[in-house]
């Protein structure tokens, strides 16, 4: 009956640890920081064994409190799982590592309690990923929204505001994927997961279950910002604090879309969300509609910050572009591109926090000269943005690389058009900007101010903020080196095998 | 706006109600959310649990974890407050 | 007629649900907004445990306590427990989201001393 | 505007009935096993006990009885006791959250176990759902500042 208690311990050892740091903040507020990190580090090690235990041994099931499915929760994690949950805790991991300075900066009153909501956020999210049971999932997804709320909310001016927005817009979504767990429920009797698969089949052309499907892609739209419903996303992550746009905006939206995936292809059978219901088709011209404005508005924002908002809003169409064309190498990019974007937006929101400790500006025509100042935190962006726009051996070319097969197998030629025009796009984009940071200018009048160039010397950013960069950044080299051996090993078991 | 508001409401209205033609009828005793999961909880929590109140044995030991969420929850409502509005006047 | 007469727990979760996101959606002031939403999940409530209802049952304690092998205990002498417990953790999420967003609204009342989005909107701009 | 009125019939009431009403939210929590009741309806009512001081007396008074430092610690403290109590299964053997192992620990079997780790659990979400209650409650009233200034 006892099994393996790695999956349970991913979760409860930042859960209590957030538990302990107000009453340890009383005391002494220094050692907050260090316990976050160490909570964090056992975390990251338990989701490491995990996926290694998974990959040695397929699935592992976990029972909480002794009772098996349908009556207790179950923790299932396999390959999907294990390995989305080693991605967000090592992130949220190194993330953590960078916030100490950042985080004196911005909130130096605050400290004790923003590593509390912090963690929580980081339980939220894993056990989110982790549940096997549709309504645990339901009440993780509001421990990390709740937290979210609150950590947005305390960033720049406009933030309540944004937060507030984003309050009313989780709410609603949380509350339909309620909603659909509710239908389910009362058609099926039961809120376990790989119960439910078993039981809805017969089901398939009852009105409940169609409308429930609805609710639920609506609801969990709502949380990863698909496009028309991604409004509340622009301001929210805009306005945050450095350290909690490089935290949330990585992660959240992607656990939306692992929960998107979870639902179409484990609750509901593939044979249902494919054929049964044109939701992909839906998702998939969704989807290039939000590559196209993602893409397009992002070209028009001044703020850099602003601009990574924009990208993320295209680079979740992606996903949902994987997942509307729905074979085999499709999905397999659109899950490799969920692991993808959780570093590359790491990268680029930890740079963007970096630039924003030294200079104080995220304006992109103030960034001139920025390479002469902080040369490494230059050249992590570099490669950041290099991998959005798809240069072959870093991570991002290769999932767009089989979400192109996959259009082009499934004979869906506009959809490959929008991949490449995106791509193009996104070259404009970041090219731009790294125009401005290193192209210097010719005439000698352009730097009036500060006396040119030789003036600035190298004032890095420091060595808690350049470790977690360097790591993100080497990580978006290995996983595109190393991307055919992570879909032979990993990514091949997490697509049904109907598909 | 308002329109559009509207709109919205009466489309997620006009689905809810196409959803309640295919619903079991209200208080039906062999509806498939009465017979599927919930009868063990009632024919076995004072075997198991010794709690003869069922909704408190399913809440804190069958579906237990849940509650642990709840209460995390809750706790997290409670430090958000305080991160978010508290201030020491100096 | 059977339809509406047998199934009338659900009308009257639906209409109290699309009140709520009217307000949700529809309405300018922030507080009414709040008040929406509360509306909305309240209707929530009423739907799950409406569904957990059943004929001639009566409330899941079990009447006689401790000596439990005197009669056994059928399913269908007590309503379905399962939506209470779901609905009493849904009611904590729903008061902590509210607790936080006022928190949220006393914030923006500092900021910009007013509650109207269209107010706030034009001090923005 | 709430301090400068004092009527002496509203807080010895008052100061009658929390009590009173602190004993009625421990015999809901207590209770839970064989009525409705449990945790969080008691932590609520021993929240309000509090509020309720705070509306008839004043913060600071509040404050007295129960310090910002006490209600955080107490926050903490429940969730700490209901995870505790997850790990101590762990630690003996068994899942997370099976209190049927603390049969090893208690002089009981399994399912009188579980009840006795239900009744823990109970109490520390009460501790929780207090202290929250009453920290939420505080921080919206004052806006923050745990002192009279709304006008």
């Amino acid at each position: 009956m006892t099994s393996s208690p790695f999956p349970i311990l991913i979760v409860i050892v930042p859960l209590i640890s957030a538990f302990f740091i107000p009453i340890i903040g009383w005391w002494k507020r220094n050692l907050c920081y260090p316990l976050v990190i160490l909570s964090l580090f056992f975390c990251t090690l338990f989701s490491i064994l995990t996926l290694n235990a998974v990959i040695q041994n397929g699935t592992i099931h976990y029972y909480l409190g002794g009772w098996h499915p349908p009556w207790g929760i179950e923790y299932v994690v396999d390959h999907l799982n294990a390995f989305v949950l080693a991605i967000i805790s090592f992130t949220s991991f190194f993330v953590a590592i960078y916030s100490k300075k950042s985080v004196e900066q911005e909130l130096p009153d605050k400290i004790v309690f923003f590593y509390a909501v912090y963690l929580l956020l980081v339980t939220g999210l894993l056990g989110i990923i982790a549940t096997g049971d549709m309504f645990n999932l339901y009440v993780f997804l509001e421990i990390a929204s709740l937290a979210a709320y609150a950590l947005i909310a305390i960033g720049e001016d406009g933030a309540p505001l944004a937060s507030f927005r984003y309050v009313i817009m989780g709410t609603i979504g949380a509350c339909f994927y309620l909603l659909g767990v509710g239908y389910l429920y009362i058609v099926t009797g039961s809120l376990n997961m790989a119960d439910l698969s078993e039981l809805l089949p017969k089901l398939y052309h009852s009105k409940v279950v169609l409308v429930a499907f609805t609710f639920f892609m609506v609801g969990i739209a709502l949380k990863m910002a698909l496009f028309p419903l991604h409004t509340w996303l622009l301001d929210a992550y805009t306005y945050a604090p450095s350290t909690v746009s490089a935290l949330i905006a990585p992660t959240m939206t992607k656990v939306g879309a692992y929960v998107m995936i979870r639902v179409m292809f484990t609750v509901f059978k593939p044979d249902f969300s494919i054929s049964l219901f044109p939701i992909t088709s839906i998702l998939g011209w969704l989807a290039v509609a939000a590559i196209l404005f993602g893409s397009i508005m992002a070209l028009a924002q001044s703020d850099l910050k602003r601009m990574l908002c924009f990208v993320i809003v295209a680079e979740i169409g992606y996903i949902a572009i994987g997942v509307g064309i729905a074979n085999r190498m499709a999905l397999i990019g659109a899950i490799l591109h969920i692991v993808n974007d959780v570093f590359m937006m790491a990268c680029l929101f930890l740079v963007v926090g970096a630039i924003v400790y030294k200079t104080g500006t995220r304006n992109i025509y103030q960034l001139r000269y920025l390479h002469r100042k902080l040369p490494l935190t230059m050249a992590i962006f570099v490669i950041g943005a290099l991998s959005v726009v798809g240069i072959p051996p870093l991570c991002g070319f290769f999932s767009k690389w089989y979400l192109i097969l996959g259009a082009f197998e499934a004979g869906k030629w506009v959809f490959v058009a929008v991949l490449l025009v995106s791509s193009l796009l996104n070259a404009i984009l970041f090219f731009r900007v790294i125009e401005n940071i290193y192209l210097e200018p010719r005439e000698p009048s352009y730097a009036h101010d500060g006396g040119g160039p030789e003036a600035i010397s190298i004032d890095e950013a420091p060595l808690s903020m350049l470790i977690p960069m360097f790591v993100i950044g080497a990580g978006i080299i290995l996983l595109g080196v190393f991307s055919g051996k992570i879909i032979d090993v990993v990514i091949q078991h997490t697509i049904p095998p109907t598909i | 706006m308002k329109f559009l508001a509207f709109i919205i409401v009466i489309i997620t209205g006009a689905l809810l109600i196409y959803a309640t033609v295919d619903m079991p009828d209200w208080a039906d005793p062999y509806s498939p959310a009465s017979t599927h999961v919930s009868p063990r909880y009632i024919e076995k929590t004072v075997e198991e649990t010794a709690t003869p109140n069922i909704v408190t044995s399913v809440l804190a030991d069958y579906r237990g974890y849940d509650t642990l969420g709840e209460a995390t929850v809750i706790f997290t409502a409670a430090v958000c407050c305080i991160l978010l509005l508290r201030r020491t006047r100096k | 007629m059977e339809f509406i007469v047998c199934k009338y727990n659900y009308w009257i979760y639906i209409v109290l649900m699309m009140i709520g996101f009217y307000a949700i959606i529809g309405k300018k002031n922030l507080v009414k907004k709040l008040v929406g939403m509360n509306i909305f999940q309240t209707a929530l409530i009423l739907y799950f445990v409406s569904t957990a209802a059943k004929k001639g049952a009566t409330i899941p304690i079990v009447s006689h306590g401790h000596g439990a092998t005197e009669h056994a205990i059928h399913a269908a002498q007590y309503v379905n427990p399962l939506p209470h417990v779901l609905m009493l953790t849904a009611i904590v999420v729903m008061v902590s989201t509210f607790g936080v967003a006022l928190a949220l609204i006393i914030m923006i009342y500092r900021r910009y001393k007013t509650l109207e989005e269209d107010e706030i909107l034009k001090a923005t701009k | 505007m709430i301090a400068q009125f004092e009527d002496v019939i509203i807080q010895t009431l008052c100061r009658l009935l929390i009590p009173f009403i602190q004993l009625f939210a421990l015999y809901v929590i207590a209770h839970g096993h064989h009525s409705p009741g449990g945790g969080f309806q008691g932590g609520c009512i021993l929240g309000a006990s509090f509020i309720l001081l705070c509306v008839a007396y004043d913060m600071e008074e509040a404050k007295r009885r129960m310090s910002e430092k006490l209600n955080v610690i107490f926050c903490c403290l429940g969730v700490i006791i209901f995870g505790g109590i997850g790990v101590v299964c762990l630690i003996l053997g068994a899942n997370y959250l099976d209190y049927g192992i603390l049969h090893k620990l208690l002089p009981v079997n399994i399912p009188e176990a579980r009840s006795l780790g239900i009744l823990g659990i109970e109490i520390g979400v009460g501790f929780t759902v207090m202290a929250a209650m009453i920290s939420i409650f505080l921080n919206l009233a004052s806006s923050g500042e745990h002192e009279e200034t709304l006008r």
